[in-house]
């Protein structure tokens, strides 16, 4: 008999409030129904509101942890729109502190899967790693989470010398422990157990649901903003583009381990042919009419903020997608025929930000009403969808 | 009042008895969740008393100060029951086991066969619990619980009847005089003791067996809509089924309170313990969380044919 | 199995959590926490209310006799205000313990003459 | 930069290339479909990455942001105000089945054949015909009509 599990909106295993709505009979899933909207701050409507400035501290509080992606995502366009290049200088540092920023997600996401999967050493340790990450950035940025280093036409601090010899320090730390964990994960038994063959995308899904980052780079297909369309001083800096056919969460934990060791590589190029020069060029307030695109590899996958201006100092639309949003029809898909155990483990899988993926209508939803489970006319959205491919 | 009743009656309430058990029950839970910590590079309770010892203690008063909601859709009597229930299940093998000296309290030939069985009945307390508070995620946790009981029960109990074969009693007693002789079980049947500690780890569901409350699936598993001093109970319970494996662990393979020139046999039985609750907590600080299928699949693969390898090699 | 090694190594070595209110964690010099004025040297231009994101500023007065409200609870610790001002009276200090128990507190009035916040800045 | 191919370019009413690997095209909503099945299946752009919903005073404009390796196209379609309606492109890009429901819950622009266009972010009790990203209404009245419900 089928019981309907809420895994959500209030769960140990989620960080942020998102509700799938499970099918499950005898510990196998049937069907997932997502249902969004429970934090949701309408960041859009509000960023129509102010000025390009003030929305630079807007548009960084989206997501806590992937911030300064968005905020670079957000100064690039409006960067485009004015048609103004930013110093050479001012680009290596923006991805210095992208790939740091890389770093720390990535190690706060191993603790988050690890926890998931009940194991709370790993959670621990990897927190404890993470901290490294957090003290450099404090270093660079004076904070921790919200750097507020990010601004049109710019950087908004210089890396001094003593700071780049403490980076050096702290990244031979980062890489020890970076590869320690990779030898964890591939070899103890209990972690194999619950993740291989666990949450399986298959590449021809991934393409079809428009999976991005890291959950698309594990089933096997190399689709990175970094490569395809490099930004910032990507094009400069010699990278590559990890991928993994393993199409299951184990592959995403290498996926995302590789990462951090090619971030500390990107890092430690970037210090070494650090152009000099300043950091910033003044920008006028009025950003004339026009319009832009702009894509970043967030931490999360790929992320693309629409800027339309129109010459007052106001943007007329700022249009956020965020890549959790991109990743929440595969992991609908991911879920569907694993077991129950298995759910905190695939939705970690796809390093879901909520916060990220939510934030376009107005009303944060306090009233929202107890979600009365017995709704008759629920429709296994899900499962008609799947009957129509 | 003749004075060896009340010696009996003060045996039965104080020493080796309720107060006693209480202490060490709180005391196991400490020691295991600072090793955990310290494993995990991090300090574990360190302000209620010195060195955080009185946490347990501070958690159990608390909760029992916490309101006690029962649930509507619940039936009433059987879910206040259990809470009681199960306590009383854990403690009451603890009376069997020798802890202060070469006999225990009150000891009988085939006290081994009462201990195993009221480890199944705790289990199916557990399981009426999980039935009776009608919950989603609780009918969930309370069929895992069922279904790993049956996956750890039989190797559990075969690896115990191999000291009782080799020392041709059945009572616990019995086995810990017959190692007095200095060559323990853990040593002549080191595959048995592997095999008693996991599944006992399995019986106290911790972490890697610790699917029926598994916080990140089914929220609390069976016990989730327990609380206040129902709660209580059912957490002071667990920290007596820990003393319990423990000191059968002990008991059984590592000579129960044998100790060569100490003054008190007492004192060896708390050391092996503590090394007991050690190799717990290492285990618990080490494994991921197993599926429910792998933890059957395992236990019948692999558990159970080794367990009669074990028992084959003792008889011969 | 994979840990064991790390696990046994730990158990040595001290833990790496502080107990907090005993040991306090050093911040690093470079921290951007709360915002303190030098009053006296403000020449009242008006700029950082203007500039800063969250309206956590706010200006009385004019020249010389003008005072400022810090709304503690608004702000971002940016630092926006301490970028523009003219005359370099916007400081950031390195004090990042800002929990208060009331509302009140968190607004810290700079008034010309003395220094003389109503509200008590800290509380701890 | 793959040139795309002579047919599709005629139909499109305006096209803007502001740098490399940005295109922004045009299209009226009459031969939308075909362009987007033309652009889906022969000039492989699988992957969409959203789809942008803009309040232009009288008409509604969408934008299908469609992304390939080597070059990033936005196309434009303007839909009317009073009934916006547009086919879906899911049986195209099944990735599409979120970003319609965002637009449908905030512009109201209605995708035949989606599936099933439920509230995704908005809350159930949600005034119905509130659509919060048109501009005729302003933060205020949104908050006072959801302050009623």
């Amino acid at each position: 008999m089928a019981i309907r599990i809420p895994f959500g909106p209030q769960h140990p295993a989620l960080k942020e409030p998102i509700n799938f709505m499970c099918e499950v009979s005898d510990e196998k899933v049937l069907s997932v129904r997502p249902r969004l909207g429970y934090i949701h701050r309408g960041i859009e409507r509000l960023a129509e509101e102010r000025t390009y400035n003030q929305d630079l501290y807007l548009i960084e509080r989206i997501c806590g942890i992937c911030s300064f992606a968005h905020v670079t995502c957000f100064s690039q366009a409006v960067e485009e729109v004015l048609n103004i290049e930013i110093p050479p200088r001012a680009k290596y540092i923006r991805t210095i502190l992208a790939e740091m920023e890389r770093i720390q997600n990535h190690f706060l996401w191993l603790g988050d899967v690890g926890h998931e999967m009940g194991f709370n050493t790993l959670f621990m340790y990897s927190w404890r790693d993470r901290e490294v990450v957090l003290r450099l950035l404090e270093t660079i940025s004076g904070k921790r989470v919200n750097y507020a280093m990010n601004t049109i036409g710019g950087v908004r601090r210089d890396i001094t010398p003593t700071v780049i010899e403490s980076l050096e320090r702290g990244l031979d730390r980062l890489e020890e422990r970076a590869k320690y964990y990779k030898e964890v994960c591939a070899k103890d038994p209990t972690v194999l157990g619950r993740t291989v063959g666990v949450g399986v995308l298959s590449p021809i899904d991934a393409l079809d649901l428009c999976a991005v980052g890291p959950t698309i780079r594990a089933s096997g297909i190399s689709r990175d903003v970094r490569a395809d369309d490099p930004y910032a001083a990507y094009n400069e800096i010699p990278f590559r583009v990890i991928t993994y056919d393993g199409c299951d969460v184990a592959s995403r934990i290498m996926v995302r381990l590789d990462e951090i060791l090619e971030s500390v590589s990107i890092i430690r190029y970037a210090l070494d042919n650090l152009p000099n020069g300043d950091v910033r060029v003044r920008v006028p307030r009025r950003v004339p009419e026009g319009e832009a695109v702009s894509l970043v590899e967030a931490p999360r996958g790929e992320n693309l903020h629409y800027v339309r201006a129109d010459g007052t100092e106001k943007p007329v639309r700022v249009k956020v997608r965020a890549p959790t949003l991109a990743n929440i029809p595969p992991l609908c898909k991911m879920l569907v025929g694993g077991s129950i155990a298995d759910i905190p483990v695939v939705v970690a899988g796809i390093d879901p930000c909520i916060a990220c993926a939510e934030r376009v209508a107005f009303v944060d939803t306090a009233t929202e009403k107890r979600w009365v489970w017995n709704k008759e006319e629920l429709r296994g959205y899900a499962k008609k969808w799947y009957q129509k491919k | 009042m003749v004075p060896e009743e009340i010696v009996t009656l003060l045996q039965i309430f104080l020493f080796p008895g309720f107060l006693f058990l209480f202490f060490l029950a709180f005391f196991s839970e400490w020691v295991d969740r600072k090793l955990v910590a310290k494993f995990q590079n991090r300090y574990g309770p360190l302000y209620t008393g010195p060195k955080g010892i009185l946490q347990p203690v501070a958690d159990f008063f608390k909760l029992l100060a916490k309101e006690d909601i029962i649930p509507t859709a619940t039936d009433k009597t059987v879910f206040s029951i259990v809470p009681i229930l199960v306590l009383a299940l854990s403690m009451a093998p603890l009376f069997l086991i020798p802890m202060i000296d070469f006999s225990a309290l009150v000891w009988f030939e085939g006290d081994l066969i009462v201990i195993m069985s009221i480890t199944t009945l705790v289990i199916i307390a557990m399981f009426m619990g999980a039935w009776a508070s009608t919950d989603r995620f609780s009918t969930i946790g309370g069929m895992r619980v069922g279904l790993q009981m049956l996956g750890y029960e039989i190797p559990m109990t075969i690896a115990m009847i191999g000291p009782a074969i080799s020392s041709k009693s059945l009572s616990v007693s019995g086995i810990v005089q017959s190692q007095a002789g200095g060559l323990w079980y853990a040593i002549t049947q080191p595959l048995g003791f592997a095999i008693a500690m996991i599944c006992l780890l399995a019986h106290l569901q911790k972490v890697p067996f610790d699917v029926p409350e598994a916080e990140s699936e089914i929220v609390a598993g069976w016990m989730v809509e327990f609380s206040g001093k129902k709660l209580a109970l059912l957490r002071l319970a667990k920290n007596f089924e820990l003393v319990l494996a423990g000191s059968l662990l002990v008991s059984l393979y590592l000579g129960g309170p044998l100790g060569f020139w100490l003054p008190h046999p007492s004192f060896y039985f708390f050391l092996k313990l503590i090394v007991c609750i050690f190799i717990f907590s290492n285990l618990r600080a080490l494994f991921a969380r197993f599926r429910i299928d792998q933890v059957l699949m395992g236990a019948w693969k692999y558990l159970t044919p080794l367990a009669l390898l074990q028992i084959i090699l003792v008889v011969i | 199995m994979a840990m064991e090694k790390e696990l046994m190594k730990n158990l040595t070595k001290k833990p790496i959590t502080l107990r907090y209110p005993s040991e306090k964690a050093t911040p690093v010099e470079g921290i951007r926490a709360k915002v303190a004025w030098d009053i006296e040297k403000c020449i009242g231009c008006g700029l950082c209310p203007q500039v800063c994101p969250s309206k956590a500023i706010e200006l009385t007065g004019k020249g010389s006799e003008a005072e400022i409200t810090y709304y503690l609870d608004r702000c971002l610790f940016c630092g926006e205000c301490v970028d523009i001002c003219p005359t370099k009276t916007i400081k950031t200090t390195s004090e990042f313990e800002l929990a208060f128990t009331s509302r009140k507190e968190t607004t810290i009035y700079y008034k010309r003459s003395t220094i003389s916040p109503d509200s008590t800045e800290e509380s701890h | 930069m793959k040139p795309i191919k002579g047919t599709l370019l005629e139909k499109a009413k305006e096209i803007r290339i502001p740098r490399a690997r940005r295109m922004f095209m045009t299209i009226n909503k009459t031969d939308f479909w075909k362009s987007m099945k033309k652009l889906v299946d022969s000039e492989g752009f699988r992957h969409l990455s959203t789809i942008t919903g803009i309040d232009v005073g009288s008409k509604i404009e969408i934008i299908y942001h469609l992304t390939r390796e080597d070059l990033v196209l936005s196309l434009k379609v303007k839909t009317s105000k009073k009934n916006p309606v547009l086919p879906s492109i899911v049986k195209l890009i099944p990735g599409a089945i979120l970003y319609e429901r965002e637009v449908h819950d905030f512009l109201g622009v209605t995708f035949e054949g989606n599936p099933d266009l439920s509230p995704l972010l908005l809350p159930d009790e949600w005034p119905s015909g509130i659509c919060p990203l048109r501009k005729e209404w302003s933060s205020q009245d949104i908050w006072k009509a959801t302050e009623e419900s």
